[in-house]
């Protein structure tokens, strides 16, 4: 099917920048068209984004369509859809990608489905196969205990991306490429949606079972006040703080922040235990964490059981340096942006 | 208030609260195995579809009719949101479905809606826990043409539109949509309620309608294995490292940094 | 088969008409009834019969009810069975002779065992009509169990005193042969017609010689814990059990005694002016005959040490009921007054109700007059020293005469009832207030919540059991026991005071828990039966008993050997065995054990027996 | 349901679903409160057992409430009540009704964990195949036909490294009496007893079954446990089920051993011992003084008794799942147990069942009392004497 | 249609039949598969009764007396007894599985005694099956 041909990934816009997660998109777009011996394109929908297309071609992009229009300032599943549709037959792009993210988990089903091709969803892993050509898309199942890969033999080929598995490529402000504004027709009926109210809900602190990061001290904390200090790292890493029994028993933090087979049950990207042995109950709450960090005074302790990287040592001490350490990388992770 | 007509699609999945030791995969078949101790439950994101009609039956009146497609379904387990309170259950179970992807579940469920007829509003959980696609709702709308609003957490409905409290990334939407319209519904919209003994007794008298793909007019070959249009080419269990790296380092300094290094490289931060 | 007819109530006067008319009027030989057990209504249509001039022998009954209708749920398979019994019935019918019953003398003579308030009672009831009455008691004086209470509820009027002039007219009364100290060893025959051989144990005192002037008591230098003081007080090894004992004559404790322990003392003897103590005295066996028996065994009472966790005998102050009576009683170790072990007066009081009663682990069964004495513990403490009474309590059970207003008035007089079970009595303390306290745990089920209560003493109210020889006492006389080991009463509403055994009554505690005013009334109730027995002065055998043929008698002498009441005997001229129809009870052993099948046993001949099997099993 | 203020109508049906579940001895109650005052809960909270028996009567039962799920199935109740209802049962049928018609919450720990059971045949939700990984270095044999002993330690210790201590101690002594004996492989199942307790009794029948025929295949005759649970479960319910083998306890086998002189002891362990009679081994099973003789009989060991022991024994609170669930601080039988000991002067808490060293190794913990007490399985103390 | 046996039941008129009686008074259930027969005490009852009866069509007999010791005729019951051992070994030479017949004891307060002798009984005479009976 020589006729379609192409990378395309869908640009999200958040506070007048490109999404962190498009430009992740880009950046594993491009290994994809490079893979194919393709090009790169980049869809923007949105209104008063004008510099944002540039942006989208230091980042990897060859050309980028644009539908710059007030009524398609906000996402609605018919204006967008409509658009999408639109571009995806005129530029028949061999693969289409789109962020896992709110606009793309409901744009991209609807948009395969329109263009009669199927789409996966939450990839994690994308890759050309050699010999076919086909996308492989890999995407986790069974929440997360194993990993499925798939082909889709009809055009264009769709996934969504997980945010944060692909890695932004550097910014390359003197690449070059091409801008195509395309014209919305819109068509009113078409449109069964209407968006009455945008509310933007302040996280105010991380719930413990949604964050991606935790922080959690057992009994060795000692106090109340230990538990600042880990605060402050939760703080850094837009984390929440957790704690094993002794701690909620001793009233050193809220019995709500139990991790444990009696308490949370949570699965963050990143669990730092300090200063807690890691019983079997606590261990059963926590084990879905993809990432454990231990530190513990205790090189027996059973948490080095189930971590993955562990330092032993006084957590009084090594605490404050990670601390530091952490918030100079995120602040360097800042000004790369 | 008129009553509203109301289908939601429920599936049967293996209980996503099983230990994660009770999954094996057979690589030669590329099929998940599952101890036998793992039971079969209705998929967690469908029974909050099935709470957030049940809500909007409760405030506005109306009819739930819960549609279920599989394979060995198991009466215990599909009877649930009968229990639960909803008024009519019917199961699209026939060897000719198995083996289906998001596009041939959505196709058959839209045939099936399509012979229900009668509808205001289709509920489906905004994904399944077992392929966490989030396909079949967006699928079945589009094929049904019907306006869609993914990720609700709360839903009222009335007077030919519903409206809908829509969970973004940042926040809320609240969306008003034309009835009939499909909508799927997050985990936010909260706990199910738990059917009540009164309740498991009236779904004990009441027998779930089962029909074949004759009876809703599918294609064969738009259904089961034969209607899929992705293609798994593996199945694999991700390699957990068992054994943990101690970080070591002549200083606290040193030890951290040799840490920070390792996670950045990882790129866990 | 003649006719056939149903009706409901076949044992009706007009059911019984039926049948006498179909007799005369059909000239029936043979009757066969399908109706309730034998056991009921046998001898009902045995007399339908013979007034209807048939022999009252010539009628058969199928059991279809209590052995089949009412335990079958297959409606079919009752039928079924109904019919198999039926059909054995005229099976056996077939077989059925003609008998006649014969009347032995009945020897008016009465035997009652147990001199409690029962027994004193139908002994005076069956003695003041002019008959004989030999009244066995064990121990050293009559009086019982109601001897040792303090009051009685609910009128409170004080239970010595009226029974004490009872006492005295049964020890004096002319028609009354007192044998206290004394057991029975051995029963045999039947009614009318008892042999009773009863174990007067030695006294080591004339009885004849002793004017009951206590001085032995007094000086013996032995001290033993009081029986009936409930264990409060002390007697010596000398004693009568108390001072209105009856009869008035010690006896000497040889277990306790310094003579018989160490082989001198004998300071009774040295101050007995009536010379009255006889060390040679020895066990006396005596023979007494007797038409009629009344058991009045009374009951014993319930050991609380086995339930740990109400800490008797473990924790000082925590007592049974029995001895708090004697403790409250003006003629016990305190003079009445309620103390505890360091001798001061409790402020207050817990009483525990049900203990080992009402209760799987010990009895099942309640016993009666708890709640109502615990009622009457709450007057008298109230009165005797004002202290706080708790009632630990279940169900307040007042059902007697006077009793719910007995209840009334006591809870008037503020006393706290408490609905629970006691779990625990304690002295571990968790608060100054409970410290060296009695500390009692019980939920209370109308609070809905478990308190504890600190008190200084804690009353339990034990159980009524059967004797501990109860067992032993019932095969001695061949009764049978119910489930909870009292005796088993004929019938539990239409023959409480018969038993199984004919001529053998039961009266008072030993059938079941009850109150001073039923054991009375079950007493004179055995006493009437027996009067009326005498006053027939012939009873009845049943002629279904055993008759050997000497034409086929070896005299072999098996049945001799088998016969529990050797009613079989060789006839010396003959060399052959003969019934003797007075003593045959027709069980049937003989029959079953004759190697030349030379016995009958009447009624339930073998061809009757094989008639019954075949037809049952068609 | 505590507070309505409209009159509620008593369910029949309830009350007959109960019945069903197995609850229908509670027919007998007559309300004497007995169950609710020797209740260890009451001395940390209210828990009205009586209440909740009469509610069952009524078919009044409150099935979201916490109420059902509190019970740690001790015993203590059963063994007093003067009407003979099995309490416990009743509480089992409670939460089967929970468990099997799915009209309440389950507790989500407990949930998960007769999901793990269910699942993988551990209550960690670990992998079968690593059942045995705990003797990995102690030369131990998996059992195998005609091996005259099969050593069951739970799935506890062989789970969870922090208990594991009792399971290696109980092998150092068997090996050193020259005992024949082996260790279960992945094939085995737990024993299902805190499913049961748990209201789930199909996968409690799944788990039995399967391990009866898994024991008969391979000729078990003789099972020593280290948990009472697994003791009394083999025991008592298996049989019903089609098992036929002996179980004993190791304190049992342990005295066993002794008497038959095959442990020999050499150190004098010159300690204040108390020991904690497990519910299972004591009120369950009435065994109250194999495990003191076993104590009595290791050298220079003083045994102090506790104020709460033998059928008056305070449970730890492990038992009816418990040990799943979540205890509030100042709710643990544990913390007052361990409370009792330090009060007796004991330096070492002896106990034979790994829940109860679970609860209380965690009791210590958290009061942080480890210097001065320690938590010893028998099976350590008599394999640190020899 | 699984196999009903049919049992012969045997009690003496003072203790077993009334314990009878006292099940039906109580409204007890229990296995219709019993036909009773009265004697007046268990001492009456010859082995030939037992084999008559076997041989008429029972599947089984149970012979009940007073308990031990309670005989309203003294000693009946251990007659009773021993010739039981008399007639054990009658049965095998009839090659009847000695099963099929039992003694017990129930007395006049044991109802539900009755019930659970009686219906044990019938069960274990069920998994025998039906008496081969000679032809």
């Amino acid at each position: 099917m020589a006729e379609y041909e192409g990378v395309m990934i869908f640009g999200e816009v958040r506070e007048g920048k490109l999404a962190a997660v498009t430009t992740e998109l880009l950046g594993c777009g491009r290994n994809l068209a490079d893979a194919l011996g393709q090009e790169l394109y980049c869809l923007l929908v949105g209104n008063d984004m004008t510099s944002l297309a540039g942006e989208a071609i230091a980042y990897g992009a060859d050309r980028v369509y644009v539908v710059d229009t007030p009524p398609m300032k906000d996402y609605d599943t018919d204006l967008y859809l409509s658009v999408s549709e639109k571009v995806a037959r005129q530029v028949m792009p061999r693969i289409v990608l789109f962020g896992q993210t709110a606009i793309g988990r409901d744009l991209g089903p609807c948009l395969a489905f329109r263009l009669g091709t199927a789409i996966s969803t939450d990839c994690v892993e994308l890759a050309i196969e050699p010999g076919s050509k086909l996308l492989l898309q890999t995407k986790p199942v069974y929440g997360d205990n194993a990993r499925a890969t798939f082909t889709c033999e009809s055009y264009p080929q769709m996934a969504t991306v997980r945010a944060r598995v692909m890695s932004s490529p550097e910014r390359d402000g003197s690449r070059e490429g091409q801008i195509i504004n395309v014209e919305a027709s819109l068509d009113p009926p078409a449109v069964r949606t209407k968006v009455i109210k945008r509310v933007v809900e302040e996280s105010t602190g991380i719930k413990l079972e949604d964050a991606n990061v935790v922080v959690c001290g057992g009994r060795g904390i000692g106090s109340a006040e230990g538990f600042k200090k880990l605060e402050k790292l939760a703080e850094i890493l837009k984390g929440a703080v957790g704690a094993s029994r002794p701690p909620c028993d001793n009233g050193w933090v809220p019995n709500n922040l139990l991790v444990g087979l009696t308490g949370k049950i949570i699965a963050p990207d990143l669990y730092i235990a300090v200063a807690l042995s890691g019983s079997s109950q606590h261990m059963t709450g926590c084990s879905g964490a993809r990432n454990i960090v231990a530190i513990n005074k205790d090189p027996e302790a059973n948490i080095f059981k189930g971590a993955t990287l562990g330092v032993v040592g006084d957590w009084e001490e090594l605490l404050p340096v990670l601390t530091n350490k952490i918030e100079e990388l995120m602040a360097g992770r800042k000004r790369d942006r | 208030m008129t009553a509203v007509r109301m289908i939601v699609c429920c599936k049967q999945v293996p209980d996503p609260e099983a230990p994660p030791e009770s999954f094996r995969i057979d690589p030669e078949r590329n099929r998940i195995v599952l101890t036998p101790g793992v039971s079969a439950v209705i998929d967690p994101y469908a029974e909050r579809a099935l709470e957030a009609a049940l809500r909007v039956k409760d405030a506005q009146g109306g009819k739930i009719t819960v549609l279920s497609l599989g394979t060995n379904l198991l009466p215990d387990v599909v009877r649930k949101p009968l229990s639960m309170g909803a008024d009519e259950l019917i199961l699209l179970d026939d060897e000719a479905f198995a083996g289906g992807d998001s596009w041939s579940t959505a196709y058959a469920l839209s045939m099936a809606i399509k012979k229900i007829g009668d509808y205001d509003l289709i509920f489906c959980g905004r994904q399944a826990s077992d392929w966490d696609a989030g396909q079949v709702g967006p699928g079945i709308a589009e094929m049904l043409g019907l306006p869609l609003v993914t990720t609700a957490r709360k839903i009222t409905a009335g007077n030919g539109k519903a409206t809908v409290d829509k969970i973004t990334d940042d926040g809320y939407e609240v969306v008003e949509v034309s009835l009939p319209a499909l909508i799927t519904v997050s985990n936010e919209v909260g706990e199910p309620r738990y059917p009540t003994i009164k309740g498991i007794m009236g779904a004990r008298k009441k027998e779930p309608v089962i029909w074949k793909p004759d009876d809703i007019g599918a294609e064969s070959s738009r259904i089961g294995a034969a209607g899929c249009r992705t293609k798994m080419v593996k199945l694999f269990q991700p390699v957990h490292e068992g054994k943990c790296e101690i970080i070591e380092g002549n200083s606290p300094d040193e030890a951290i940094a040799n840490l920070v290094t390792k996670l950045r490289e990882a790129r866990i931060v | 088969m003649i006719v056939a007819r149903d009706y409901v109530f076949m044992c009706s006067e007009p059911g019984q008409e039926i049948i006498g008319k179909d007799i005369r009027d059909l000239g029936l030989n043979r009757v066969v009834v399908a109706a309730c057990s034998p056991i009921m209504h046998e001898s009902t249509f045995r007399s339908t019969c013979q007034k209807a001039g048939l022999n009252p022998y010539l009628i058969e009954i199928a059991n279809i009810r209590e052995q089949c209708s009412w335990v079958t749920e297959n409606k079919q398979m009752a039928t079924e069975k109904a019919k198999a019994l039926l059909n054995a019935a005229v099976k056996r019918v077939y077989y059925h002779q003609p008998l006649e019953t014969r009347k032995i003398p009945f020897n008016p003579n009465t035997l009652i065992v147990g001199g409690g308030i029962a027994g004193i009672r139908a002994a005076l009831e069956i003695a003041d009509s002019g008959h004989k009455v030999y009244l066995v008691e064990r121990s050293p004086s009559i009086g019982g169990h109601m001897m040792q209470l303090d009051k009685t509820f609910p009128t409170l009027d004080c239970s010595a005193c009226i029974l004490t002039p009872r006492m005295t007219e049964a020890g004096s009364h002319p028609h009354i042969e007192l044998m206290s100290y004394s057991e029975v060893e051995e029963v045999s025959g039947y009614i009318g017609n008892f042999k009773i051989r009863i174990r007067k144990k030695a006294r080591y005192v004339n009885g004849d010689r002793c004017n009951g002037c206590g001085l032995c008591q007094e000086k013996c230098p032995s001290k033993v814990d009081s029986d009936f003081e409930a264990g409060m007080g002390k007697r010596k090894a000398i004693y009568t059990p108390f001072p209105q004992a009856v009869p008035n004559i010690p006896v000497i404790d040889a277990d306790h005694c310094t003579y018989f322990l160490k082989g001198s003392c004998r300071l009774c003897e040295e101050v007995c002016e009536a010379n009255a103590i006889d060390f040679g005295q020895e066990d006396e066996i005596i023979e007494v005959e007797a038409g009629s028996i009344i058991l009045a065994t009374g009951y014993g009472v319930f050991d609380p040490a086995p339930i740990r966790q109400y800490g008797y005998k473990r924790l000082d102050n925590v007592i049974t009921s029995l001895e708090f009576e004697r403790l409250v009683n003006s003629a016990g170790p305190t003079g009445g007054n309620i103390v505890l072990k360091d001798g001061s007066a409790p402020r207050s009081v817990a009483v525990i109700h049900c203990v080992g009663s009402r209760d799987r682990n010990y009895h099942d069964y309640c016993s009666r007059v708890c709640c109502m004495y615990a009622l009457k513990y709450a007057h008298l403490i109230k009165e005797k020293t004002g202290a706080e009474v708790y009632q630990y309590y279940i169900d307040m059970r007042c059902f007697g005469k006077g009793c719910e207003e007995f209840y009334e008035r006591i809870a008037g007089e503020g006393v706290s009832f408490i609905r629970g079970k006691v779990s625990e009595v304690t002295d571990r303390s968790l608060n100054d207030e409970e410290k060296g306290r009695l500390v009692v745990v019980a939920e209370d089920t109308l609070l809905g919540s478990v308190i504890r209560v600190p008190v200084d003493m804690v009353i339990l109210c034990v159980a009524m059991e059967p004797q501990q020889d109860a067992e032993a006492v019932a095969r001695l006389f061949k009764i049978s026991r119910s489930a909870d080991g009292f005796f088993l009463e004929r019938h539990p509403k239409l023959d409480p005071v018969a038993t199984n055994s004919e001529g053998i009554f039961i009266a008072g505690c030993c059938q079941s828990p009850k109150d001073i005013p039923d054991t009375v009334a079950q007493s004179s109730a055995a006493a009437a039966r027996i009067l009326s027995l005498i006053s027939k002065g012939a009873v009845e055998i049943e002629a279904d008993i055993a008759s050997i043929d000497d034409k086929l008698c070896s005299g072999c002498g098996v049945c001799g050997s088998l016969c529990p009441y050797s009613a079989t005997s060789l006839d010396e001229e003959k060399k052959v065995y003969k019934v003797n129809e007075a003593l045959c009870k027709g069980c049937g052993t003989c029959v079953a054990a004759c190697p030349v099948s030379a016995i009958t046993g009447r009624h339930f001949t073998t061809e009757q027996i094989m008639a019954e099997i075949e037809g049952l099993l068609i | 349901m505590e507070t309505s203020a409209h009159p509620v109508t008593p369910l029949k049906e309830v009350a007959d679903i109960i019945n069903e579940a197995g609850g229908e001895i509670l027919k007998l109650c007559y309300q004497c409160g007995t169950c609710t005052a020797v209740c260890p809960w009451n001395r940390v909270r209210d828990f009205i057992v009586r209440r909740i028996m009469h509610r069952g009567q009524l078919g009044l039962i409150d099935f979201e409430g916490e109420d059902i799920w509190l019970c740690a199935t001790c015993n203590s109740c059963v063994k007093r009540c003067p009407r003979g209802v099995e309490i416990v049962d009743v509480m089992r049928a409670l939460r089967r009704v929970v468990t099997e018609m799915g009209i309440a919450r389950i507790p989500d720990s407990l949930r998960l964990t007769i999901k793990n059971i269910s699942a993988t045949g551990n209550p960690l939700g670990e992998a079968p195949d690593k059942r045995a990984d705990w003797a990995k270095d102690l030369d131990v044999k998996p059992y195998s036909e005609g091996t005259e002993i099969l050593y069951f330690p739970c799935c506890i210790p062989e789970y969870d490294t922090s208990v594991r201590r009792m399971a290696r101690a109980a092998v150092n002594i068997l090996k050193k009496a020259g005992v024949d004996f082996g260790i279960p492989g992945s094939r085995v199942n737990c024993c299902g007893e805190s499913v049961r307790k748990a209201g789930d009794e199909k996968v409690f029948e799944r788990l039995a079954r399967s391990n009866i025929s898994v024991f008969a295949e391979m000729g078990v005759k003789k099972v020593v446990t280290s948990s009472p649970h697994c003791y009394h479960t083999f025991k008592n319910e298996y049989p019903g089920l089609g098992g036929d083998f002996e179980a004993i306890h190791l304190s049992q086998y342990l005295l066993e051993l002794i008497r038959e002189n095959r442990l020999n002891f050499t150190r004098e362990i010159n300690k204040k011992v108390a020991y904690h009679d497990p519910c299972y081994l004591g009120r369950y099973n009435d065994i109250y003084e194999e495990p003191r003789q076993v104590l009595e009989s290791i050298p220079g060991l003083e045994l102090v008794e506790l104020p709460d022991c033998r059928e008056n024994s305070l449970c730890c609170g492990g038992g009816g799942g418990r040990i799943w669930m979540e205890t509030k601080s100042g709710e643990r039988f544990s913390d007052m147990r361990v409370e009792q000991a330090l009060a007796a002067g004991a330096d070492v808490l002896a106990v034979a069942c790994p829940y109860c060293m679970l609860n209380f190794d965690d009791s210590v913990t958290t009061m942080d009392k480890g210097n001065f007490i320690e938590i010893r399985s028998i099976s350590e103390l008599v394999s640190q004497a020899i | 249609m699984s196999f009903e046996p049919v049992i012969a039941v045997f009690m003496c008129n003072w203790c077993s039949y009334r314990g009878a009686d006292l099940a039906g008074t109580s409204r007890m259930k229990y296995a219709p598969n019993v036909r009773p027969i009265r004697v007046k005490c268990s001492g009456r009852v010859e082995p030939t009764f037992i084999v008559q009866a076997l041989q008429a069509g029972a599947d089984g007999v149970l012979v009940l007396g007073c308990h031990p010791g309670d005989c309203h005729y003294t000693d009946g019951n251990y007659k009773a007894m021993r010739r039981m051992a008399l007639l054990t070994r009658m049965l095998e030479q009839l090659g009847i599985e000695k099963e099929r017949v039992s003694l017990d004891w129930v007395s006049a307060s044991e109802g539900s005694r009755f019930v659970s002798i009686v219906n044990d009984m019938t069960a274990r005479i069920r998994k025998l099956g039906p008496l081969a009976k000679e032809s």
